[in-house]
């Protein structure tokens, strides 16, 4: 089915309000209020004209310093410098969060693209996790790595990281961590130069030096 | 023994010795050879099974060891095991955590009292000499549940517990698989068994009825399950328990473990010899030239088969072990029990 | 093209990986010589040392690409077995090598840690691959990644690569087997790099 | 049957107290495990040998991919997606080159996408040999490891010489291939040898382990996805296959030129027991390797001359911005990639959808009630990859 | 010392007093059960015993075999016992288990 | 019954047939390279240790840039004319050997070397180092190279004679290559696959043994 | 003077872990020094010529009844295997014990044994003849009450059985147990 | 074959059963050997860290004292019902070939044991009938049982 004629249905569902139709994009998409969220899906899920019975994939995104005339403004994450040391920034961020949902129908071979978007200081969005069973751990994963806490989730811990991970790595202004529970995630400054002006490099296994070993 | 011990009288040292004296002298130089053979055959097993396994797998295996096919691998295996520091965990139950590896060695040194290596040339010539054997490599199992129990792991725990159901469901087939020559034979007696298989191939128990032939490969199946190798090795599962019930043993503790293995194996290997394939004889009567070597040569023939359908089968589940054990072997054995006791009644050779 | 080259290509030193049989030679004369004073001492410390390099069980501990990689030397085409140490063993317990095959990230560094202090020493470590060693591609925006095992563990040797070929960690096990054997093996940076360090004509 | 019944096959665990339910016990397999294929960590509840509750615990392999997508370029990351799936670089190159150029909308040259084709098929294959490797070493079969990964070297050294690494391969680029075919002889001898795979080795194989008695026992029946759990968790690629939904990423949602070759996709049907099992899923790989084999032949044979980039070597990709989200069958399963892209250098956003995350989710349900030799069979036949799961 | 008789005789009378010890001083069923194999051994040695210095006849080797295998069976049928008491009351205690069942 | 006997049949004979094709094997010769004994021949693209012709490279900083993990450590010192390079190292603690950085090379001095074993006992050592400031600083102007008389020719001049050199390597995809790419991006490849015959050794040796 | 040796060492391998057997606190260590009990009781079967018993006493009490004691040891899970028991127990055993320990050996010690020590025979054949010929009816049955243990053991056992608290059907869980 | 020397009370037949004493007393003393062996060699460095129990990396989650599953057992219940069938077998076997000649013992000794084997086998088939032989296999096909496991995070399945 036409991308267009899902999105008249969905539409039709939901009312007008509760979502937006962005049909230029390179791949069109519909965007939803958060609260009903969970309702297009299950509509989505169980309308048999549109039949998606799979969730491709569910994207937490951070939208801060996101330009949407595409200008390549957005700002660089921070990383940590050559010597290992986490950078540090003064920048706070404040772009909304957002979710992404990508179906896809294996009756009626058709996709769709839903997004929301909440605010960085609620965070929180309906759980699909009752429509598509594959979306709680892409929710768990959401939670972790982008800090979207979603309502209703049977089991909202997080998946990749520690549970007593602080932050939430996605967000555009994560600082490293330099220690994590005895762990040190700080590199070691090994791009030292080992030439210092005076002193003479040696050793059979130092470094690089300028004297191998007499060969045979 | 009694070689022995006459061979003892003669020497110029232990002419005036007493008679006890002189028991438990060959008593001890016996028990140090079947010791020396057992660690020996650790060590050529060990050995010959990687090369097996790499062959079958068409690789070398070890190569640089020693220069000539990794020959020295083993005994820098067991040197270097040697030299591993020993941790008992502190969850453990020390007692008999320190005591599980020795009974599991003991269980198979014992059962190699009865071995007959050559006509007259036995540890022990005991008249219940296979069952003693049988009787002698149970203890093995208690060893296994000590080792696991004591780790107070929770894989060695899975692997004890498999492992002592599983030896003692195929301690079944293996001694019912053997009635069928008792029937033969009319004795325990291992150096019996042998002498009543004289005369070339044909003469040979497995060959001797097709009940027999049956039997033969029934124990061929629970030996291997009885040591726990193979397409059986439920109580190691690599890829399922860690490893098995040794998962919390290190050095020299671990080289029992590993050492009762390979004795076992080639234990069981020298039973299925003795009792079905002719013992020493050769194949072709009036050929027999050095007994022992040709006991010990079928013997590692049979290590071989056993390597060979180990590095060739996929493991079966532990379910699966214990209905092949129950609802298989077992009626088979007891088929060829009683097949072969009625082959023997028509064919006149009850009497 | 041949790929089997069955002989080490022209210029290959072959001599240099006979370091590794037992035997004494020069280098070892020379630490042997200098513990001369106890002949007996020294010879069982000798075998005891080629027991042990003779036979380095790994620990199966695979992390991640690398890890496929030490599979790879461990099966058909490299068959690290060879060296007798294809015997990987599931259990620490009953190792003597970790190969870090992989990246270590923080969860993990703990658990990799606690196997470490699980095995018995002698105990030797191999950090394979860019990550083990440095964290590799994952140094600069790794939040989660530990930048070098040996920050968590003491490491003996360093296999460079991402992966490393199954060669190199071969390699590196041959290192470890030299330093087993009390040396320290021989000069590891390679020699191209100094070679065109030095055709360079000097400044004045 | 009373829940508490089956609590209760186990006895009771404190004093005094009457029909008390059992404990279970706890045991954690993984995240160092043999059979959890890497680093994976399954938290088990068992009664002896029956599991009551598996729960996959991630992470341990959690290398901040999509962190790092954020601050490299679009060609350097290239490189990261080679780690994804570092059983089959190539498809994951692939999978993410596509994005980039349905976002770009640049039109890739004939060449490359058939040299794209080849390299990720063989990829595909060589992915597929670890998964029946490793499936094999599960069930307690070495040997069939050893000949896997025999055959495999041959794959790595064909696409080493093609693309210069030997796992890892950072193949594509966006708009085309980094490399041309090596050398004349190449073509041949990947002819050569998908002939001598699909003659002798698969039959090699198919002996030794698919159709052992003993590994039917072990697989067939066990494990068993059917075809509404297997949609309902998404599960994508051979385990979705295996569960009888011929349902392919090349041929239902076609990309690259896999439009213009004939392939089948194998399905699981039951052959040995229920459709879904862990054999079905095996079997979907072994056929697939064929399928591979044939799709490799028809992009050789027809391999179109010109040109292989249609961005150079030496630029910096820059990708207006937009967002995008394509998919592509690597060897574990859909492989998706999200670009939200801001019009720089660098991706604003790359979420990946990895197969074996959704595949993975299913152990949850399925391993309950399996005994613990089934439920490593289970993982095996689900042919994870940590480094795509935790990405 | 020459060993005969007595000797063995003596060995099995403290093997089943300490057989006895057991039975009455343990709670867990189980341990009962060891000391009651303790007993039977005794009781064993002594059947041995006399069938070699006594009768010298193998009858009571005989009756010591009989004596194993019902005591194998009785091991059976009791731990499977222990078992259904433990899975009913929820532990191996004897006296609990009497206490509970009331 | 019957299935049973069948289920035996089908075990003993798939047995026998698995057991059939592992016996096969032990008779083959086993297709093991023995490493340090036998090494195979590296096919021209291969990709071992990032290798750096100092007597080319005019520290441009391209391939530094280009690094997706930043372990190419360029320092220089002066300005302009008077631009001194004091270091050129590669980190190997994290290069992970992608090449990225041989492409754009303007003057095709990076390389990748087929020398890919070389384990360490120190972490430090992995950080190779090019060059060796107290012996010689490598100037970067190409005015002062010209001056000092050791101009290299850009790649483009450099990319043919280094083409018949490498006879022995069967690949001749550089024609292609260069037809394809426009501009300075097509020569970066050849220089990347093929080494200076002669200038780099196959094995760590060199072949000037 | 070997023979009294052996029969002392026998004796205290005996006996001493059967002490052990009654004192000890954990059970599991009780199971395993009933081991050295019973592998000491073979020795004296063993030096009283009674080879066959000796064996049998191997296989079915170590290799078996133990076994199945450890399990179940196991299996009730006392918790970390220590048994709870108090002094109270101790005395009147003790008492009982000693007692009837006193008694027996009185006989023992009273009672002058017509002991004969003849010489020893291989046993196996004997005893079969035996049990072909004179004990054939106990040995038969014999055979029933191994089968009536089997099936008490194999009823007692059975999983998923009402019990006094919860009313499931008795054989619920078989029709769903897959017979693999 | 027995060997008679005089050796106190341990005589003749004996004697065989005395080697096997020595077996045991030298396979401890040659234990005791390689543990000592070990322990002059070994180092020995104990940490609580290296003391810990290895459960794949991670702290294990209780102690694994917990009671078995009863299959285990049940294994070895049958198996000393069958241990004690071998216990028989043996003598039988053994005399079988001379008491099968004697006039009037052949039939008896015969029908003797096919019938002791028989009950036996009884008792076989009904463990098996009754499924004690089986291992509970499939939780998941009990309906009920799926929920003693803490939920995942799963809901219904949809219909798809
Ligand atoms: S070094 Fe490279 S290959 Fe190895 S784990 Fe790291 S990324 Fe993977
Ligand atoms: S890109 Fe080439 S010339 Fe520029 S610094 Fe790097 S190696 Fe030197
Ligand atoms: S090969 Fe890749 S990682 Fe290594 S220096 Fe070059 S660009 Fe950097």
């Amino acid at each position: 089915m036409e991308q267009n004629a899902i999105y008249e249905l969905l539409a039709g569902h939901l009312g007008e309000g509760a979502l937006a139709w962005h049909e230029d994009a390179v791949e069109p998409w519909a965007e939803i209020a958060p609260e009903r969220i969970a309702d297009a899906c299950l509509f989505l899920r169980d309308d048999e004209r549109l039949d998606f019975n799979q969730l491709m994939c569910l994207s937490g995104i951070d939208w801060d310093g996101y330009d949407e005339n595409g200008k390549g403004k957005s700002v660089a994450i921070l990383g940590y410098t050559d010597e290992g040391q986490p950078e540090t920034t003064d920048r706070t961020a404040d772009g909304d969060l957002g979710v992404a949902y990508h179906l896809y129908s294996h009756a009626q071979r058709h996709k769709f693209t839903l997004r929301v978007r909440v605010a960085r200081e609620v965070a929180e969005v309906p759980t699909v996790s009752h429509v598509w069973p594959t979306a709680a751990w892409h929710e768990r994963e959401a939670w972790d790595l982008v800090g979207i806490r979603f309502a209703g989730h049977p089991d909202l811990r997080r998946m990749l990281l520690d549970e007593a991970w602080e932050g939430h790595p996605l967000r555009k202004d994560y600082v490293m961590p330099a220690m994590w529970e005895g762990v040190p995630m700080e590199g070691r400054p090994l791009a030292k130069n080992p030439f210092p002006a005076t002193e003479p490099a040696t050793g059979d296994d130092g470094p690089g030096g300028p004297t191998p070993p007499a060969e045979a | 023994m009694e070689i022995l011990t006459s061979w003892l009288q003669g020497l110029p040292g232990f002419g005036g010795m007493s008679d006890q004296g002189l028991f438990i002298t060959g008593a001890v130089i016996m028990a140090t050879l079947m010791f020396t053979v057992m660690a020996l055959c650790a060590i050529v097993f060990t050995w010959m099974e990687r090369k097996v396994a790499g062959f079958i797998q068409s690789r070398y295996g070890p190569m640089r060891t020693g220069r000539w096919h990794g020959w020295a691998q083993a005994i820098a295996d067991m040197l270097k095991i040697l030299g591993k520091e020993d941790i008992i965990p502190a969850e453990a139950d020390k007692g008999l955590f320190v005591f599980a590896p020795l009974l599991v060695l003991l269980g198979s040194l014992l059962a190699w009292a009865a071995v007959p290596w050559a006509p007259g040339f036995t540890a022990a010539d005991l008249d219940l000499g296979l069952f003693y054997i049988f009787a002698a490599s149970s203890m093995v199992v208690i060893g296994i549940l000590m080792a696991g129990w004591s780790s107070n792991n929770k894989w060695a725990l899975y692997g004890a517990a498999r492992g002592a159901a599983q030896m003692v469901s195929y301690e079944i087939p293996l001694a019912l698989a053997t009635i069928p020559v008792i029937l033969h034979t009319g004795s325990l007696n291992t150096q019996d068994i042998v002498i009543a298989q004289q005369g070339g191939i044909w003469h040979w128990f497995v060959l001797r009825d097709p009940f027999l032939f049956v039997a033969f490969w029934m124990y061929f199946i629970a030996s291997i399950a009885e040591t726990n190798r193979g397409p059986f090795d439920m109580p190691e599962t690599e890829s399922e328990l860690v490893a098995g019930y040794h998962t919390e043993y290190t050095g020299m503790r671990f080289a029992f473990f590993f050492l009762a293995e390979y004795a076992n194996l080639f234990l069981v290997s020298l039973i299925a010899v003795m009792v079905f394939l002719g013992g020493w004889w050769s194949p072709i009567p009036g050929l027999d030239f050095a007994p022992a070597l040709t006991f010990v040569i079928k013997g590692v023939l049979m290590v071989f088969l056993n390597m060979w359908v180990r590095w060739t089968l996929p493991r079966v589940r532990v379910d699966q072990l214990m209905y092949l054990c129950w609802k298989v072997m077992i009626p088979v054995t007891l088929l060829c029990i009683v097949g072969s006791g009625i082959l023997m009644i028509t064919s006149g050779a009850a009497g | 093209m041949s790929r089997d080259a069955k002989t080490p290509p022209a210029g290959y030193d072959v001599q240099r990986e006979h370091m590794l049989d037992f035997k004494v030679d020069e280098q070892l004369a020379k630490v042997v010589e200098s513990d001369a004073k106890n002949f007996i001492l020294t010879t069982v410390d000798e075998v005891f040392n080629w027991a042990k390099l003779s036979s380095i069980w790994p620990v199966t501990f695979g992390l991640a690409c690398c890890a496929i990689e030490m599979m790879a030397t461990s099966a058909t085409r490299y068959d690290i077995d060879r060296f007798g140490a294809g015997a990987f063993r599931a259990t620490p317990r009953q190792a003597d090598l970790m190969i870090v095959s992989g990246t270590v990230t923080g969860k993990m560094a703990t658990r990799l840690k606690r196997i470490y202090d699980q095995m018995p020493e002698p105990k030797w470590v191999i950090a394979m691959g860019s990550c083990a060693i440095g964290g590799g591609p994952y140094f600069k925006y790794g939040y989660h990644v530990v930048k070098g095992v040996d920050q968590m563990v003491p490491v003996d040797v360093y296999v460079p690569g991402c992966p490393p070929r199954p060669e190199v960690l071969l390699e590196g096990l041959m290192r470890l087997q030299d330093k087993i054997r009390g040396r320290k093996g021989r000069f590891v940076t390679p020699k191209w790099v100094t070679d065109y360090a030095k055709k360079i004509p000097y400044r004045k | 049957m009373a829940t508490g019944k089956i609590m209760n096959n186990g006895w009771a665990d404190q004093d005094h107290v009457p029909g008390i339910k059992s404990e279970l016990l706890e045991l954690n397999m993984g995240p160092q495990h043999p059979a959890t294929h890497g680093v994976l960590r399954l938290l088990l509840k068992t009664d002896g040998e029956i599991v009551y509750q598996v729960t996959p615990v991630l992470g341990y392999l959690h290398r901040c991919a999509e962190k790092i997508a954020e601050g490299v370029n679009y060609k350097q990351w290239v490189v990261y997606t080679d780690r994804f799936d570092y059983l089959a670089p190539m498809c994951c190159n692939h999978a993410y080159v596509t994005a980039v150029e349905k976002l770009m909308d640049v039109e890739v040259p004939e060449r490359a996408e058939h040299l794209r084709v080849v390299t990720a098929e063989l990829s595909r294959i060589a992915s597929h040999l670890i998964a029946l490797a490793t499936f094999g070493l599960d069930m307690g079969a070495w040997t069939p490891l050893l000949y896997c990964f025999r055959e495999r070297e041959e794959i790595l050294n064909l696409l080493e010489r093609m693309a210069g690494g030997r796992m890892l391969y950072n193949y594509m680029i966006p708009g085309g291939v980094r490399y041309d075919v090596p050398d004349d002889s190449w073509v041949g001898d990947v002819l050569d040898f998908i002939t001598m795979l699909e003659r002798k080795k698969l039959k090699d194989y198919n002996d030794l382990l698919s159709y052992n008695k003993i590994f039917i026992e072990r697989t067939a029946d066990v494990g068993v996805i059917d075809e509404a759990t297997a949609k309902a968790y998404a599960c994508t690629g051979p385990v979705l296959r295996g569960s009888g939904v011929k349902f392919d990423c090349r041929r239902d949602d076609p990309y690259s030129v896999y439009h213009k070759f004939d392939f089948e996709i194998p399905v699981g049907t039951g052959e040995m027991g229920t459709v879904g099992d862990c054999w079905d899923r095996y079997m979907v790989r072994v056929r697939e390797i064929e399928q591979s084999c044939r799709i490799i032949r028809q992009a050789l044979d027809t391999l179109p001359d010109g040109s292989y980039q249609a961005i150079p070597l030496n630029k910096i990709v820059k990708v207006p911005a937009g967002a995008a989200y394509s998919r592509t069958e690597s060897a574990k399963g859909e492989i998706g990639h999200y670009i939200i892209s801001d019009g720089g250098q660098t991706a604003f956003r790359n979420k990946v959808r990895s197969p074996s995350f959704c595949n993975l989710q299913v152990v949850e349900k399925v391993g309950v009630g399996q005994m613990v030799s089934d439920l490593v069979a289970l993982v095996g036949s689900l042919d994870i990859v940590l480094g795509e799961i935790d990405r | 010392m020459n060993v005969g008789l007595p000797h063995y005789l003596t060995v099995g009378a403290i093997l089943f007093a300490l057989g006895l010890f057991a039975v009455m001083s343990r709670r867990n069923a189980i341990g009962i059960l060891m000391g009651v194999e303790l007993m039977l051994n005794a009781s064993n040695i002594n059947f041995v015993a006399f069938s070699r210095y006594v009768e010298n006849a193998v009858d009571g080797q005989v009756m010591a075999a009989f004596v194993i295998v019902l005591a194998a069976a009785e091991a059976a049928v009791a731990l499977a016992i222990v078992l259904a008491m433990y899975r009913n009351y929820g532990t191996a205690n004897a006296d609990i288990a009497q206490r509970l069942k009331r | 019954m019957v299935q049973s006997f069948q289920d035996i049949y089908a075990a003993v004979h798939s047995a026998l047939v698995g057991m059939g094709v592992t016996i096969k094997h032990i008779w083959k010769r086993p297709v093991t390279l023995q490493y340090p004994d036998e090494r195979q021949v590296m096919p021209p693209r291969f990709r071992g240790f990032v290798h750096n012709d100092m007597t080319k490279c005019d520290s441009c900083g391209i391939c530094a840039k280009l690094c997706p993990v930043d372990c190419i450590y360029i320092e220089t010192e002066g300005k302009g004319k008077d631009r001194w390079m004091t270091r050129y190292a590669i980190d190997y603690n994290k290069c992970i050997w992608c090449s990225l950085c041989t492409e754009n090379c303007h003057t095709g001095s990076i390389t990748m070397s087929h020398d890919y074993d070389h384990s360490v006992y120190d972490r430090q050592s992995l950080v190779y180092e090019f060059m060796d400031p107290r012996e010689q600083k490598i100037p970067c102007h190409r005015a002062t190279r010209v001056e000092l008389g050791w101009w290299v020719e850009p790649k483009e001049e450099k990319a043919k004679p280094a083409k018949p050199k490498a006879e022995a390597k069967p690949e001749t995809e550089a024609k292609p290559e260069t037809e394809a790419k426009p501009g300075a991006g097509s020569d970066a490849k050849p220089g990347a696959d093929k080494p200076a015959a002669g200038d780099r050794p196959a094995g760590d040796k060199g072949e000037d043994k | 003077m070997t023979g009294d040796l052996i029969f002392i060492l026998l004796a205290l391998l005996t006996l001493v872990p059967a002490v052990w057997v009654v004192l000890s606190r954990n059970l599991v260590h009780a199971g395993f020094a009933l081991l050295f009990t019973l592998l000491g009781a073979a020795g004296l079967y063993a030096s009283m010529a009674a080879d066959f018993l000796a064996v049998t006493q191997l296989m079915v009490y170590i290799g078996g009844v133990l076994v199945l004691v450890l399990f179940t040891v196991m299996m009730t899970h006392v918790p970390r295997g220590r048994e709870n028991h108090g002094l109270d127990r101790y005395v009147p055993a003790a008492v009982f014990a000693l007692l009837v320990f006193g008694v027996l050996y009185k006989t023992i010690t009273a009672v002058h044994w017509h002991a004969v020590t003849p010489e020893a025979e291989p046993t196996i054949a004997r005893i079969g003849t035996k049990v072909m010929t004179d004990y054939i009816f106990p040995f038969e049955y014999v055979s029933l009450v191994l089968l009536a243990a089997m099936i008490g053991a194999a009823l007692l056992t059975r999983e998923y059985r009402p019990t006094d608290t919860e009313d499931a059907p008795s054989d619920a869980g078989e029709d769903a147990e897959v017979a693999s | 074959m027995s060997m008679t020397i005089p050796l106190g009370t341990v005589t003749g037949l004996q004697a065989n059963y005395a080697t096997v004493f020595v077996f045991i007393l030298v396979g401890f003393v040659f234990a005791g050997i390689a543990l000592g062996a070990a322990k002059l060699l070994r180092p020995s460095n104990p940490s609580p860290a290296k003391a810990t129990t290895y459960e794949c990396g991670e702290m294990p989650i209780g102690s694994s004292w917990v009671r078995f599953n009863v299959r285990f057992y049940l294994v070895a219940l049958f198996f000393i019902i069958f241990d004690v069938e071998v216990i028989f077998l043996y003598p039988w076997a053994v005399v079988f070939k001379h008491l099968f000649p004697v006039p009037g013992m052949g039939p008896i000794v015969f029908w003797e044991m096919i019938i002791f084997l028989a009950i036996l086998t009884l008792g076989l088939a009904y463990v098996w009938v009754k499924g004690d032989l089986a291992w509970v296999k499939k939780l998941a096909q009990h309906p009920a049982s799926t929920t003693p496991a803490v939920a995942p995070a799963e809901e219904e399945v949809p219909a798809s």
